[in-house]
């Protein structure tokens, strides 16, 4: 199939490389170095897109990141299906999968643009918030369906093979974009030695240069390109990243560059490459040589394809050997705007005519389209296009001085293309995304960079300077300054001559007029991609969306995928004049991240999937998983959480490893509770001040529990500390809470109480624990070590270092389940070790590995709290029956204590934590439920607590449960009601949270 | 992201090593029995929250794990200087 | 047999810090973090992990003695004896390191040091500072907590570049330069220890993650276990 | 008030729509109001509405230093729920639920609430235990809510990855049908639309610079445009920004300011039906009717009135979606932005009166706001009306923070601390 504006000769793609590519199911060809807007016109495609509204045609309108229609869908297969993908901004690769994305049946045959065309003068802005109201039950109805007719493409509904890289990078300059300005400040800073990034869109450097036919020193300018990429590419502390879009500058210099890394080869990556990279820049100085978008002109019909602006035609022209078209009306406001027309005439085609709005244009560029015979019109404007799937003729009308109204009759024209020029908006989107508010310019007729504290420079484009000379001039400057900023000394550079095109001023000019008023001429559109018309502005303005955020988010202009790139400075004139006010009287224009829209998975990187979050193991994990352990998430460690055997049910495998633990001897990896390794002479006094309890007078040798408390009195952590040495503790926390612990005390240290001696060290990962539990667990050690383990060398709640099978350990005998108990500590290198040693001789004992869920019903059973279940962030000790661990004796005010003595906590009747026991012994109250004192009371009912806690007891043979209560401590032996979800009452007594053994007899052997 | 100089590592670490902790120079009061409901409330709760300069309390957890103090402007949060614990600012809101 | 390792009540009450010889005979293997890795074998195979030109090279330094001491530097008597028993003065400098014979010192904090040295010594060398050290210190062995992995190779600081945000160009991150920094999702001691070598300290619970990270974020490089 | 409906707009249409009335006048502000609201966003808004509708008082002026609705009403992902643990706040919020339901035909403007149901992802045991403590709750204050299985959650949301695969595995969810999204500007501009009907000024583009207080009272406001208004009582509803005014008459707040972000994707076709919160994971994703994926980021640790945030933050929003739903790892992120959120302690707002008599604040409401709109605002402008707390707002004092009755709501705020 031949390619009908494809130019014989000419452009930067490859004629040896043909390839091919499908669009909406046809197979077509291009060149490698085309891009998918590119061959999509060479095949002279017209209509790639429907608009979401009023669904009208639509074509390709520019041929880089400011274009609002060419949005298609990407992908050969379900899994590598990309949305919304820009074809100007796509490279073509063989064997591309396009689609178009809106239209029913299709984007060429579309229904839905007859209600378009009917009902879409019932469809102004603000529409929906003026309908729809009414019935109010059919509301759900009317949103599916405006949901349908949104959202151009699809997601893919498998998952992405392909995996994306991050990486951290650091460099004295990052310069954004790689035209001439960016080029000439690379150079420069690069000359002197300084570590650079240069990263650019688009797959080769040379910006706007690859677009024209300009020279330098009279050679093409693409030879100063090359020469300068080859230089730069010489210096090992210069990153050249071309296909990178710098996406997000955020603060103090941070910016994020979206580098595609084989989204130009093919439908997927190929094997061990990333698809795409997100680098996350932190750059001493930022230059910002990001050019300028044209902008198009407002004029009725402006959407029809065909109609698109002028540099864009002279890039496809000049960079792809596309003419998009044959015959070309070009309107303008000033001399850049003829350049298409020569390029069009040029290639070969035919120019219809030059529409200039101005009364006497002079410049270079004028005469040089008077030197072709091209016609030119002046004091005149393309106010009307005829066509609904390719412009057909345009209207051309006279206009006045002040560019208002019309003035003079009508004439038509032929033509199948449209140029069109408004002038130039610098493309400020990444100052402005760390909060920098631009700041309009009148004479170049646009919004620049205002005032700002990021270390960032500007040069060519971005500043309204758009002639090359000028531009390399600003990019070394920029360069100069960048160089001496970061410390360093400037090499020369000496900049290449550029052609210098004598220009005359432009006309500031942005909506056309027409015949009609705005409200009842044919559409003139701001913003294509959300279909924001100029009447929809004036519309808003009338209705009182005075700023230019209420005209926005009115009308939804600058919603879209671009952002209002092309359309954002138009509907802000238009409002202007509405508004009767200036530009910069309306308001300003602000950007947010991203400059184009960037994956998912480029910004997660690796961090999915099984890297999510790390999964924290113990030394002793693998055996666990050999053993068949279910696994629970405790933070990010990965905890047994019950060992069920073959045939067991979860309750079964919990009765039998609590029964084992209750009769004989149970094992409990308890490694990743958090230890922190305390010394100083002023650890105690320490322990004091930040525990709740009193620890003056624990002897070397001794463990004990304490509380936790914030300033507020409620309880956030708990453990065991044992006094190793007089100067010397290791404190033990909750799993979760390790790390939180550790801050908080180095925060008391450091801020508060600098004065004491202490130094705290985290030793969670260095310690394997070991806890054997159960009435065995004596046997069990003493076949493992020679040391005296019996209660009158080694009693409840000491420590002591022995040798455990043949390791040095320390092993503490405190009791989480009641039983008699040891955690034995060894430096986990031999946790393994001494855990299979222990099996080895625990077969006799049935030692029994439990999990977290056991040691739960354990330790409930026993009425031991578990900090962050039976405490939420609202309960001080005393709310959890827990005031003998509370000493107001202490000369320090300890944290908690003044908290826990405000008002409302020493009121009465505050929830108070009890022991539940239900009437029917066999029922098991879920966690969570809520205490009622009578169950037949209209909702809202009144509560009075929850249930924290609750399990089947094996062992006791019925369910006991812990909760909160209102005044529970003062009302033992009363009932209380759990009314569920599912319409039943549970009936419960409150009673003792202690179950089993309340004189504690058990640990104590 | 924030760029934040270590007055301990003595060099600029990227703000992931960080933890912000709140407003800086809120000493515990002396003698907390002593003090009110109010006053102690207060003391936890009752904050400046400015708009601009503010100072504020920082610890760089991935790092040295020190304490130290950062002065910042709250809108466009340009770091005027940091300091260490027991330092006074130099930078103050006029 | 009675047990060498049990301490009498007096000696207890006497202690002011507890130090303890936690190095069970030869008897007894000790497990690294990533002994369910068994990178040996892979070493062994030569297996490339990855892209075929394999760019990184991996080692682990396991079991070694770890110990973290802390003091104040303003201390001179403490500096002394810290130089006395390693035969180095500790570094000062932030962020610098040390090496002496089979000991190597990292500056962490203004008042904190991680020493590394051979597995079996951490015992003696512990019971040398308490009996050369006076005044507030404090001497944590964390050997069982952490372990010690090279990252070698011509990729290596691209590869670190994917895992932390630390800067490692030469001017800035010159041979022998240490930090404490995020590491992906966990956290790591990072020392040059070469152009293209690199040293890691990282926690043992989170060792299989990094491993698992490590291998994930070298496909591009191509990843060699060496013995 | 020109009444909307679909005649209307036929109507209007056949005169090109150039006979819109304009929805909210711009008036010249008198010298003296009954009340002075400072804060034009969708709380300050309702509350000269419900002023003026349910209360009588119309000599109200709102005055806002931006555009109407331009703060956090404009910046957050519209979540609609009330579904929150404590009484006091599960009360507030499904007051706010009820209003919400009839909202549009009560303002006679489309604010397009649409009930498609939210769901609290649980990812552990304790997701697990905090999910069915805040159902039952619900349930027996009068709020829907059940707890859903991986299975159920499944057919809610048939693209989300509900398998063991993950690194969290969802293992349940609390699911309350009546709770969704609403248009959030509509919000704003319907009931700026209806102050305005009933009289109510709304002033924008002017700047309170300071508040005239005599012998401890407020008796007016001083403004950068129009110099000095006076007022009865003065409402402050602003915000992020409510630690500034409170600045001006005196006092500190129990407030930190900090930013909190969002971001949407590029519109899509519609895939997701409902909200979706996972606090554990820290992500939270609906689709816009316009086929956005709006999603919820955390909150920055640090205060801040920049309208944005840090990066890390966004990193890790995305990777929490990418998790929940890889199949969106292709899908592309559009735009980012944030705003400024005044957050309590307790997660849990201040709706109170202060030290200064007749100075009342509405804050607080940190990463919560949106959701509580029309409630808030009724409440309020009960309590500005009659001078004295309304009893739903009575536990929301900022003397709490004083006695120590804290309602710790950060369970439900969706956003852990």
């Amino acid at each position: 199939m031949t390619q009908p504006n494809r130019l014989q000769s000419g452009g930067r793609i490859d004629r040896s490389k043909p390839l091919t590519f499908t669009y909406n199911g046809k197979q077509y060809k291009g060149y490698q170095g085309d891009t998918l807007a590119s061959a999509i016109l060479a095949n002279g495609i017209d209509v790639v897109s429907r608009s979401f509204k009023y669904s009208r045609p639509r074509g390709i309108v520019a041929a880089g990141a400011e274009e609002p229609n060419a949005i298609l869908q990407l992908g050969a297969s379900e899994a590598t299906q990309v949305p919304n993908v820009r074809a100007t901004q796509q490279e073509l690769f063989n064997g591309l999968v396009s689609q178009a994305t809106n239209g029913w049946p299709n984007v060429d045959t579309d229904v839905m643009s007859i209600i378009g065309k009917v009902g879409g003068k019932m469809m102004p802005p603000g529409f929906y918030y003026k309908t729809f109201m009414f019935p109010e039950s059919l509301w759900n109805t009317y949103e599916s369906l405006i949901r349908k007719a949104a959202g151009m493409g699809r997601s893919p509904l498998e998952n992405d093979p392909d995996f994306y890289d991050n990486v951290n990078q650091h460099c004295d300059v990052l310069i954004v974009g790689a035209g001439p300005a960016g080029l000439a400040a690379a150079l420069t800073v690069a000359r002197s030695g300084a570590r650079v990034i240069l990263a650019d869109e688009q797959n080769e450097f040379g910006g706007n240069l690859l677009s024209t036919k300009e020279t330098l020193d009279g050679q093409p300018a693409s030879a100063w390109v090359n020469a300068v990429t080859k230089e730069l590419r010489s210096y090992d502390d210069v990153m050249l990243l071309p296909r990178s879009t710098v996406n997000g500058y955020h603060d103090h210099n941070f910016v994020t560059i979206h580098e595609r890394c084989t989204d130009h080869l093919s439908d997927i990556a190929p094997v061990n490459q990333a698809r795409q990279r997100l680098h996350r820049v932190r750059a001493k100085w930022v230059v910002l040589a990001t050019g300028a978008h044209e902008r198009p002109l407002v004029y009725s019909n402006n959407d029809v394809p065909g109609c698109m602006v002028s540099g864009a035609v002279s890039t496809y022209i000049n960079r792809y050997g596309v003419v998009p078209g044959n015959a070309l009306v070009v309107t303008t406001t000033n001399d850049y705007g003829y350049q298409s027309a020569l390029d069009w005439h040029d290639a070969g085609r035919k120019v219809v005519a030059v529409v200039d709005t101005r009364a006497n244009p002079v410049g270079e560029r004028i005469e040089a389209a008077r030197q072709r015979g091209i016609k030119i019109i002046t004091g005149s404007a393309v106010i009307e296009v005829q066509g609904s799937k390719r412009v057909s003729g345009v209207s051309v009308a006279t206009i006045s001085a002040d560019g208002n109204k019309v003035t003079g009759s009508v004439t038509k024209l032929g033509a199948d293309t449209v140029a069109t020029s408004g002038g130039w908006s610098p493309v400020i989107h990444l100052s402005s995304h760390t909060g920098s508010r631009p700041i309009w310019n009148d004479e170049i007729v646009g919004f620049v960079p205002g005032k700002t504290v990021q270390k960032q420079l500007t040069a060519g484009g971005i500043n309204g300077c758009y002639h090359t000379g000028a531009v390399l001039l600003e990019g070394l400057n920029a360069g100069l300054e960048a160089v001496a900023n970061v410390g360093l000394n400037a090499a020369e550079v000496v900049l290449p001559t550029a052609e210098d095109v004598k220009e005359g001023a432009p006309m500031t000019l942005f909506h056309i007029p027409h015949l009609k008023p705005t409200s009842q001429a044919p559409k003139q559109f701001v913003d294509y991609q959300t279909d924001v018309t100029a009447a929809g502005i004036e519309l808003a303005c009338r209705e009182g969306f005075e700023s230019i955020e209420h005209v926005k988010r009115y009308t939804a202009m600058g919603f879209g995928t671009d952002q209002g790139k092309l359309g954002n400075i138009n509907g802000m004139a238009v409002a202007a004049k509405a508004l009767n006010k200036t530009i910069p009287e309306t308001g300003t224009t602000i950007f947010r991240p991203n400059y184009t829209p960037i994956s998912f998975g480029a910004i997660a990187g690796r961090n999915c999937g099984a890297l999510f979050d790390p999964k924290r193991y113990s030394a002793m994990h693998m055996w666990h998983v050999e053993r068949g352990a279910k696994f629970e998430d405790v933070g990010q460690w990965k905890r047994p959480w019950y060992f069920p055997q073959a045939g067991e049910n979860m309750q079964q495998s919990l009765d039998r490893e609590c029964l084992a633990v209750r009769q004989s001897v149970g094992i409990l990896d308890a490694s990743t509770l958090g230890k922190i390794d305390i010394q100083g002479k002023d650890a105690r006094e320490f322990l004091g001040r930040i525990y709740s309890n009193a620890w003056a007078k624990l002897a070397v040798g001794k463990c004990r529990y304490g509380l936790m408390c914030g300033e507020d009195g409620m309880v956030f952590d708990d453990g065991v500390s044992a006094c190793l040495g007089e100067n010397h503790f290791l404190m033990t926390t909750t799993t979760g809470g390790a790390a939180r612990v550790l801050e908080w005390l180095e925060l008391y240290h450091q801020t508060e109480w600098p004065e004491l001696e202490v130094y705290f060290n985290t030793v969670t990962d260095h310690w394997s624990t070991l806890t054997i539990s159960g009435p065995n667990s004596r046997k069990l050690l003493s076949e493992l070590t020679d040391a005296d383990v019996t209660n009158e060398n080694f009693s409840f709640m000491d420590w002591k270092q022995i040798t455990v099978a043949g390791v040095p350990a320390r092993v503490f005998r405190i009791s989480f389940t009641g039983e008699l108990t040891f955690e034995i500590n060894v430096q986990a290198n031999y946790g393994m070790h001494v855990w299979k040693q222990l099996f080895k001789a625990g077969a006799q004992y049935n030692l029994t590995p439990y999990g977290t869920e056991t040691m739960h019903i354990l330790r409930a059973e026993k009425g031991f709290i578990i900090a962050g279940q039976d405490t939420d962030g609202s309960v001080h000790p005393f709310d959890l029956g827990m005031g003998w661990c509370v000493s107001n004796q202490k000369p320090f005010s300890y944290v908690g204590k003044r908290g826990m003595n405000r008002q409302d906590c020493i009121r009465e009747n505050r929830k108070q934590l009890v022991g539940i026991k239900t009437k029917d012994p066999k029922v098991v109250i879920p966690e969570g439920a809520q205490a009622v004192l009578d169950p037949k009371a209209p909702i809202p009912m009144p509560m009075v607590g929850h249930v924290t806690s609750s399990y089947w007891s094996a062992h006791l043979g019925h369910s006991i449960a812990m909760g909160f209560i209102k005044g529970g401590l003062t009302k033992m032996g009363e009932t209380v009601y759990y009314p569920l979800a599912d319409g039943t009452v549970i009936e419960a007594e409150i009673c003792s949270p202690i179950f089993l053994d309340p004189k504690g007899e058990r640990q104590n052997v | 992201m924030f760029h934040i100089y270590c007055p301990h590592c003595a060099e600029y670490r990227e703000e992931e090593e960080f933890h912000a902790v709140g407003q800086a120079h809120i000493a515990r009061p002396a003698d907390p029995d002593a003090c009110s409901d109010k006053e102690w409330g207060e003391y936890m709760f009752f904050r400046k929250n400015p708009r601009g300069i503010h100072h504020e309390l920082w610890v760089h957890a991935a790092g040295c794990r020190k304490f130290f103090n950062i002065t910042r402007d709250t809108q466009n949060y340009d770091i005027k200087e940091v300091y260490k614990i027991g330092e006074k600012p130099s930078v103050v809101a006029e | 047999m009675s047990d060498m390792n049990v301490m009498t009540p007096a000696e207890m009450a006497a202690t002011k810090a507890a130090v303890m010889d936690q190095v069970p005979g030869p008897e007894v293997q000790g497990q690294s973090p990533l002994h369910h890795a068994d990178l040996a074998s892979l070493a062994k195979a030569g297996t490339v992990l990855g892209a075929a030109a394999g760019g990184i090279q991996l080692r682990e330094h396991k079991l070694l003695g770890h110990l973290t001491l802390r003091l104040n530097p303003e201390n001179t008597d403490q500096l002394a004896a810290a130089e006395r028993v390693l035969g180095v003065a500790l570094p000062l400098q932030p962020l610098t390191s040390v090496e002496k014979g089979s000991y190597s010192v990292r500056w962490m904090s203004p008042d904190e040091w991680l020493i590394l040295v051979p597995g079996l010594e951490a015992f003696d060398v512990e019971s040398r500072f308490r009996d050369e050290m006076g005044g507030h210190y404090s001497l944590v062995n964390s050997s069982g907590g952490s372990t010690v992995l090279e990252l070698s190779g011509a990729d290596v600081v691209e590869l670190l570049k994917r895992c932390t945000p630390i800067d490692l160009h030469p001017t800035v991150f010159p041979v022998g330069k240490v930090v404490s920094t995020v590491f992906a999702k966990s956290s790591a001691i990072i020392r040059r220890t070469g152009e293209q070598r690199f040293e890691l300290v990282i926690r043992r619970s989170f060792s299989d993650y990094i491993w698992l990270w490590l291998q994930e974020v070298s496909r591009e490089f191509g990843l060699v276990v060496k013995a | 008030m020109q009444r909307y409906s679909g005649f209307g707009l036929l109507k209007h249409s056949l005169t090109h729509h150039e006979n819109w009335q304009r929805t909210w006048r711009n008036p010249t502000p008198k010298k003296e109001y009954d009340v002075v609201i400072i804060g034009g966003g969708g709380h300050g808004l309702a509350t000269a509405y419900y002023l003026a509708k349910e209360h009588g008082i119309t000599n109200v002026a709102v005055i806002e230093k931006g555009y109407l609705g331009g703060g956090n009403t404009a910046r957050n992902t519209t979540i609609v729920r009330s579904n929150y643990l404590w009484d006091e706040s599960a009360h507030l919020y499904e007051h706010a639920m009820k209003l919400w339901e009839g909202l549009s035909q009560d303002l006679n403007y489309n604010v397009m609430f649409s009930q498609r149901g939210v769901l609290n992802l649980g990812h552990t045991l304790q997701d697990m235990r905090d999910i069915e403590r805040r159902v039952n709750a619900n349930r027996l204050n009068g709020i829907d809510g059940e707890v859903l299985d991986p299975q159920q959650i499944k057919e809610i949301v048939p693209h989300m990855d509900c398998s063991d695969n993950t690194r969290y595995p969802i293992m349940g969810a609390s699911w309350q049908p009546r709770g969704g999204v609403a248009r959030h500007d509509a919000v704003a501009w319907g009931f700026a639309r209806g102050a305005d009907s009933y009289g109510v000024d709304l002033i924008q583009e002017t700047e309170v610079t300071g508040l005239i207080i005599e012998d401890g009272t407020i008796v007016g406001v001083k403004t950068n445009r129009y110099g000095d208004i006076k007022a009865g009582r003065v409402g402050s509803v602003v915000a992020g920004n409510s630690s500034v005014v409170a600045k001006m008459a005196g006092f500190d707040l129990p407030l930190e300011s900090h930013p909190l972000q969002a971001l949407v994707s590029e519109p899509i076709k519609p895939i997701l039906d409902t909200v979706v919160m996972s606090n554990h994971v820290h992500g939270y994703v609906s689709q816009s009717d316009k086929g956005d994926l709006v999603i919820g980021a955390g909150i920055d640790s640090y205060t801040g009135y920049g309208q944005r945030g840090s990066y890390p933050t966004i990193e890790h929003t995305v990777q929490a979606i990418v998790e929940l739903f890889p199949i969106f790892s292709r899908v592309r992120m559009n735009r980012q932005w944030g705003g400024i959120v005044d957050t309590c302690p307790d997660a849990c707002p201040i709706i109170s009166k202060t030290p200064v008599k007749n100075l009342f604040f509405n804050c607080g409401w940190g990463t919560g706001g949106f959701k509580a709109t029309p409630g808030s605002g009724n409440v309020f402008a009960a309590s500005l009306a009659s001078g004295e707390m309304h009893p739903m707002a009575e536990p929301f004092s900022m003397f709490r923070f004083h006695d120590g009755a804290l309602i710790d709501e950060h369970g439900a705020a969706g956003v852990a601390h």
